[in-house]
């Protein structure tokens, strides 16, 4: 790898936007409760690109511990929210996260 | 440059394909696809650690559990979205909502607003990947790990942790019965046999 | 020595939840022997040297800084012997929790005339919300907990109001152990734009707490519900505790607010006075009567606070005393009057002066101090404030606050009365006289409305020691014994 | 502290601690309680004899107590004139406690009874002996505490109850106007003691000495039962009857002259004040003679003519004419004294029977008090000779010398409708055939309510006799004190002397005595005629039937100053505190605190709807603020 940055961080900045708002789209439009997980790893990922862009950038490797983070809690909450998944599946039979509304006022 | 565009072009395209499948497991699919590009991209950006983790834990080891899952729930389409939509009409603003957000950003990027870039353009220390002792090398990214971000490190120790035995707790039979909570609403006893014709 | 004051009670009030419930009578005396102890304790700890404990570095400084003189001496005494003698002269159902309860309120209340730090009057300021709140939760007739929550509601917003103007305080100046210090402190630091807001949170936890018109509407109540013991040292000193706030707190830090929020006061004041006093005309529960008369009187001193004037301050602080003395006096006798007859609404009484003459002495002198009567501390306290109000300009106020003295005669007479005058009623049980021990524990309360009314100089000496007066307009009080 | 300054204050003290003894021995006492009662106020009067001389030395006796603040401190101050109001309540006083020891010989609380007389004249000597208005104004309010006291003694009477609180709210009144008086003069004199005060009193503006006059007289109008704060004085009359004597004769009615008197400092300089004070006194005059008229209670009677004869006193001090007023006050005090132990005694032998109407013939019965009515109504109505000559004659003349023609009108005309009615109360009470065995309805007296004897019998006959006889002694002769001039001179450390109106150089002394000997002389014959002669005697009862028939309500009523009071101030009030009560309290101010929890309430209920329980809902939400988030820092982030 050549040692100056070739590409401007705000590149990998506008395509971290770019992921983050199609994984957003994804949590607003899919009734999946599923795909709506994995859209919000996109959303941690795209996050994580920011992260290492600027790392990069700054030549501060805060940016590749924070996205290392960003992981191992991803993980977790993939990890909860699948096994929320299955409880509610076993409940009630369903996994419609329209029909999970039990905290409406 | 080239590089990068080849990279977030298909990135964009995999992160599209994994939102718009109605099948969970093309889904996955698209999203193995979506990590390892990722994983590369990051190799351009010296982070070789978390390459490496990326491949591991995302690709290895999330996924998986995806996969888990939609084979727990018999992998079909069928016991997701069948009640009626309550949010029929949330594409147009959905849509409008994150271009606009995008927009600003993008001026925002023009006009420099942002403040994100570094007062001098950066003058890599880094070094080709695998070499030891530059920016971005696994034993750089180590020894900050284990000095400077130690707390930080142990707390995410902590929340695996709990998210260990919440997981154990949640997905064992003791979860709470049904009749005793108030969580679901609707009633959904009544399409209890849609669900079961799936079973 | 003076913490010990504080702490004392507290720890006293959990201990009495180590006695045997139904050891009442144990406990009533455990409670009467500690707040005189406490009395008695007070008045050795007069004048000695502040205690100070570092709490607080950031976001500013703050201590655990208390101190007994002034004005607040005084408030202690008055606490801790009403106290005293409300528990020794009355009964109470669930003694042994009662007695607690008012131990734990005699620490809180304490703790606020002592405070030396602002953070730590805010922090006893609400914390003697908490006894009262349970007393009424507890002891109230039919159990009824309306009343609670809306003292506590009332109460509890003041009490935010407060604690915010603290934080603001502290943050703005970098402290808050700030009260007592010598003149002018802050006066300069605190600009315009903080110290309208300061000075608004602290006079409004004030006015509810005092209360005054219009923010007296769960007083009533409060005062109807709470056992008798209770509503005489909540009227007597809990009342104060907003007055004191004005002298002590707001008079000395904040000086041009005071002035600019004067007319204000002066309107709230002699509304309620007027009000009060033409509501205690009309009211059937003698409680009730003697909650607005509260409210009239203490709009007096509400304007004496804001009137700026030397001689109107000193009356402020004999009528401070005075009231707290006749008030707690006359819900004890009240007090003692339900606790023989089952009742007390005036249109339901009548004649026991024949049965019980001792009884109706006690409540004739409560009554007469209470409608200033020269020659008792009611009185000393009223013609100090208004002289202070006409010398110091407030013509008006003066002559209009005079109709309420009228009007005093009136209504305590006419509760008077119809308790004790007229011929005996057949229908209301005719019960013993008072006891010798009871009538024991009202005689402190007679001695110190006698002595007020003679020679109310050190109380009003009082407040040029521990108010700063020469921040407002009016004459200094230099020299005031010759 | 010299020997006399001792004494000074041991003859203010010992009342008090005599009353505190009583009140605290009382049950143990009972009837020793009377003596010890007035053994106290009698040896006060002997050691007011005894400083008697100090008083007239410069300055009079002085006493400094202690300081509350600067500008008002305490201290006791005999002078000539608090030197004569101290004799006259200590020794008429005294003598008025001996009487009651006989009158009260069997009342249950004679030892309260006692306390409070003894309270009554520690609380006036504290007023007269205060070197300072505030002094003065905790004597004013004990004063009218002690007589709330003594009016409801009997507590168990409704209309004594309700006599007593008139009485009190009436004299607070009074006690606001004299506070009143106190802050401006402490205003503008930063001091409240009378020597400051008096030394400053040519230098204020006219416009704060008329105010300050004003507020006075408002205190001196409520305890004297000056016109309009008249009212409560007849019903005072619910007292025991030596209650009355000393309430109405000796000492608390006269207050206010005392007050007045002390001011004339004051009203030297202010014109408008005395103009005023003349003129309210001889309406009062006026009016308590005109009431007098109306009445048929003998206890009654008496309490108008003693607010009519207080008329004269303030008329006289309020002119000006301060010598002439005081010594009517002297005079009054002895021969009201009288009247009304006399007058006691009437209504101790009759069982409590206070109407006239049921009495006559009793000359024969009770020579002794029939003697003493006789010279006491002679007195008070000036009969030649007689103290009350002296005194009346020197006020209604120095209307005239200080040019008040108007208001020496009056006082002839009062003079004479004086001598009617005392005189048809003793030709009623004395003269004729005894009636208290014809039925009420044959007298026309209306249906009333029988108060319960309480007046027992078994008092030795001498104790209630012996006061009466040594008071007819001064009524008497109290008025030959004017010889020589000798009256003025003794005061005339308090007074300037003024100079007369050219009015008197017009009308001399002695053809002003005949003119209000002729007004006496008419009144008397007439009343003579009506009640006194044979023919009226005869016909007594049909006589007093139609009378008491044809009564205009007008006077019976009082003029209804009485129902005046309730429809303009005391019903006003109880409605406006019955507004506050039930209206403004529960749903204005707790109206608006519920309005601002409703307030909450809504808030709450409407942003439930936010609350749909729909994820994607909240995650369309968090995407705004996203949104919002980035235009914000690409808009406003280029500004820093």
């Amino acid at each position: 790898m050549s040692a100056p940055m070739s590409v401007d961080v705000s590149y990998y900045v506008a395509l971290s936007a770019v992921v983050f708002f199609i994984g957003l789209g994804g949590v607003i439009l899919r009734r999946n409760p599923l795909i709506m997980l994995m859209s919000i790893e996109l959303m941690l990922n795209a996050a994580n690109i920011a992260l290492i862009a600027f790392a990069r950038a700054w030549t501060n490797n805060a940016g590749q511990i924070f996205a290392f983070l960003v992981i191992t809690v991803a993980a977790a909450e993939a990890a909860i929210g699948l096994a929320i998944v299955i409880v509610v599946f076993r409940r009630s039979k369903n996994v419609d996260v329209d029909e999970v509304a039990g905290l409406r006022g | 440059m080239t590089l990068f565009w080849v990279l977030a072009i298909l990135l964009v395209t995999t992160a599209v394909f994994t939102v718009t499948r109605q099948s969970p497991v093309h889904s996955v699919v698209g999203l193995l696809a979506n990590f390892v590009l990722l994983a590369v991209l990051y190799l351009t950006l010296n982070a070789e650690f978390i390459f490496v983790m990326q491949i591991i834990v995302y690709a290895g080891a999330i996924l998986v559990l995806f996969v888990f899952v939609i084979n727990l729930l018999s992998a079909g389409t069928g016991p997701f979205a069948e009640g009626p939509n309550r949010m029929p009409r949330a594409f147009v603003p959905t849509v409008l909502i994150a271009l606009i957000g995008f927009a600003f950003l993008i001026f925002g990027l023009a006009r420099g607003a942002l403040g994100i870039l570094p007062a001098h353009t950066a003058t890599s220390q880094g070094g080709d990947v695998g070499q030891a002792g530059v920016f971005g090398s696994v034993a750089d990214f180590g020894v900050a790990l284990f000095s400077t971000y130690l707390l930080p490190f142990e707390i995410t120790a902590f929340i695996l942790m709990v998210a260990v035995i919440g997981v154990v707790v949640l997905a064992s039979d003791a979860a709470p019965s049904p009749t005793r909570g108030h969580h679901v609403r609707r009633k959904v006893h009544e399409r209890e046999p849609i669900a079961k014709a799936e079973r | 020595m003076i913490a010990a004051l504080v702490l004392l009670p507290i720890l006293a009030g959990f201990a009495s939840y180590l006695m045997p419930r139904r050891a009442e009578l144990t406990a009533k005396w455990f409670g009467v022997l500690i707040a005189f102890v406490c009395f008695v304790l007070a008045y050795l700890a007069y004048g000695q040297s502040d205690e100070s404990l570092r709490w607080l570095q950031r976001p500013f400084t703050a201590n655990f800084h208390v101190g007994l003189n002034g004005l607040g001496f005084w408030l202690v005494m008055l606490l801790t012997l009403s106290t005293a003698c409300a528990l020794a002269a009355l009964r109470v159902p669930r003694q042994r929790d009662f007695v607690a309860q008012m131990l734990f309120l005699l620490g809180a209340m304490t703790g606020v005339f002592v405070a030396r730090d602002l953070l730590v009057f805010a922090l006893f300021w609400d914390l003697m919300l908490i006894p009262v709140f349970l007393i009424l939760i507890a002891w109230a007739p039919g159990r009824s907990t309306a009343t609670a929550w809306r003292y506590l509601v009332y109460n509890l917003t003041g009490g935010l109001t407060l604690l915010l103007a603290t934080a603001a305080y502290g943050v703005v100046e970098g402290t808050t152990d700030v009260i007592g210090l010598s003149a002018g402190h802050g006066a300069t630091a605190i600009g315009a734009a903080w110290g309208i807001w300061i000075f608004a949170g602290y006079a409004f936890g004030f006015l509810v707490k005092t209360p005054v018109w219009p923010f007296h509407t769960w007083m009533p109540d409060t005062y109807a519900d709470l056992p008798p013991p209770a509503v005489a040292v909540v009227s007597a000193v809990q009342s104060k505790a907003g007055l004191y706030g004005f002298l002590v707190v707001t008079a000395p830090l904040l000086p041009e607010q005071m002035r600019s929020a004067a007319t204000a006061m002066f309107v709230l004041g002699l509304v309620g006075l007027v009000y009060g006093a033409l509501v205690a005309l009309v009211q059937d529960d003698a409680k009730r009567i003697v909650a607005y008369s509260s409210l009239s009187h203490l709009g007096l001193i509400l304007l004496a606070v804001f009137s700026g004037n030397a001689l109107a301050i000193a009356g402020a602080a004999v009528y401070i005393i005075a009231h707290g003395v006749f008030s707690a006096g006359l819900f004890v006798v009240l007090g003692q009057v339900e606790e023989r007859e089952e009742t007390r609404l005036v249109s339901r009484l009548g004649g026991l002066d024949a049965v019980d003459p001792k009884l109706a002495g006690a409540l004739h002198i409560m009554v007469l101090a209470a409608l200033g009567l020269p020659g008792l501390g009611g009185f000393a306290g009223e013609i100090l404030i208004l002289t202070g109000l006409f010398q110091a300009g407030a013509v008006w106020p003066a002559a209009i606050a005079l109709v309420p003295v009228v009007l005093a005669a009136a209504y305590m007479l006419r509760l008077f009365q119809h308790f004790m005058h007229g011929p005996s009623r057949e229908d209301i049980p005719q019960r013993a006289d008072l006891r010798p021990a009871e009538l024991l524990a009202l005689a402190p309360l007679v001695i110190a409305i006698v002595w007020l009314g003679v020679y109310p100089a050190p109380v009003a000496d009082s407040v040029s020691k521990s108010i700063v007066t020469s921040d407002l307009s009016g004459p200094k009080l230099a020299g005031v014994r010759r | 502290m010299s020997d006399a300054t001792t004494l000074l204050l041991l003859l203010w003290l010992l009342p008090l601690a005599s009353a505190i003894f009583i009140f605290a021995f009382g049950p143990l006492l009972r009837r020793a309680a009377g003596f010890i009662g007035s053994a106290a106020v009698l040896t006060s009067f002997g050691l007011t004899l005894a400083i008697a001389s100090s008083a007239f030395a410069t300055g009079g006796l002085k006493l400094h107590l202690l300081d509350w603040v600067p500008g008002f401190t305490f201290g006791l101050w005999l002078d000539p004139l608090s030197l004569l109001w101290t004799l006259i309540i200590t020794g008429v006083g005294g003598l008025i406690h001996f009487y009651a020891i006989g009158y009260m010989w069997s009342d249950r609380a004679i030892a309260r009874f006692f306390a409070y007389m003894n309270f009554f004249a520690f609380a006036m000597l504290t007023l007269v002996l205060s070197d300072n208005f505030v002094g003065l104004l905790v004597g004013w309010g004990l004063v009218g505490l002690a007589s709330y006291f003594l009016i409801g003694f009997w507590f168990f009477r409704p209309s004594a109850v309700a006599a007593a609180l008139k009485a009190f709210v009436m004299n607070v009144v009074g006690d606001v106007g004299l506070m009143f008086a106190i802050f401006v003069l402490f205003a503008a004199t930063g001091s409240t003691a009378y020597s400051d005060v008096f030394a400053k009193a040519t230098t204020l503006a006219p416009g704060t000495i008329l105010l300050a006059c004003i507020a006075i007289f408002i205190g001196c109008a409520a305890k004297s039962a000056q016109i309009p704060l008249h009212t409560w004085l007849p019903d005072a009359m619910e007292g025991p009857t030596p209650v009355s004597a000393l309430i109405h004769a000796a000492t608390m009615v006269t207050a206010g002259v005392y007050l007045i008197a002390r001011c004339a400092p004051l009203w030297d300089v202010s014109p408008e004040a005395r103009a005023l004070v003349g003129t309210i006194g001889a309406l009062t005059a006026l009016l308590g003679a005109v009431l007098g008229v109306a009445q048929w209670d003998i206890k009654r009677i008496l309490a108008y003519s003693t607010m009519s004869q207080i008329g004269y006193m303030i008329m006289g001090v309020g002119i000006g004419a301060y010598q002439s007023g005081v010594l009517h006050f002297y005079t009054h005090a002895f021969f009201k004294a009288q009247l009304f132990l006399a007058a006691g005694i009437v209504i101790h032998s009759l069982h409590d029977e206070q109407d006239v109407r049921k009495m006559g013939g009793l000359g024969r019965t009770m020579p002794l008090a029939f003697w003493a009515m006789t010279i006491g109504t002679l007195a008070i109505i000036g009969f030649p000779g007689l103290s009350g000559f002296f005194s009346k004659d020197a006020v209604i003349y120095s209307s005239l010398e200080r040019g008040y023609p108007l208001l020496y009108a009056i006082g002839v005309l009062t003079a004479g409708i004086t001598a009617y009615y005392m005189c048809r109360m003793l030709f009623v009470t004395f003269l004729g055939n005894y009636r208290g065995e014809v039925a009420d309805s044959e007298l026309g007296i209306p249906e009333r309510e029988h108060a319960d004897p309480h007046v027992g019998e078994g008092a030795p006959a001498w104790i209630m006799g012996v006061p009466v006889a040594i008071l007819m002694i001064p009524s008497a002769l109290a008025g030959y004190i004017v010889i020589g001039g000798r009256w003025n001179s003794l005061l005339a450390a308090d007074f300037a002397v003024t100079p007369a109106s050219s009015l008197a150089t017009f009308v001399p002394e002695w053809l002003s005595t005949i003119l209000v000997l002729a007004f006496v002389a008419v009144g008397t014959v007439v009343a003579y005629v009506r009640y006194g002669s044979f023919d009226a005697t005869a016909s007594a009862v049909e006589r007093l039937r139609s009378e008491s028939m044809r009564m205009p309500q007008l006077l019976v009523r009082a003029f209804y100053f009485d129902e005046a009071y309730d429809v303009l101030l005391l019903r006003p009030a109880r409605a406006i505190g019955s507004a506050f009560m039930s209206v403004v309290d529960p749903r204005v101010i707790d109206g608006a605190v519920r309005d601002v929890v409703w307030l909450a309430g809504w808030f709450g209920r409407e942003m439930r709807a936010l609350q749909t329980g729909l994820v994607r809902g909240y995650a369309l939400i968090l995407a705004l603020g996203a949104a919002a988030f980035l235009a914000y820092f690409a808009l406003i982030g280029a500004a820093r």
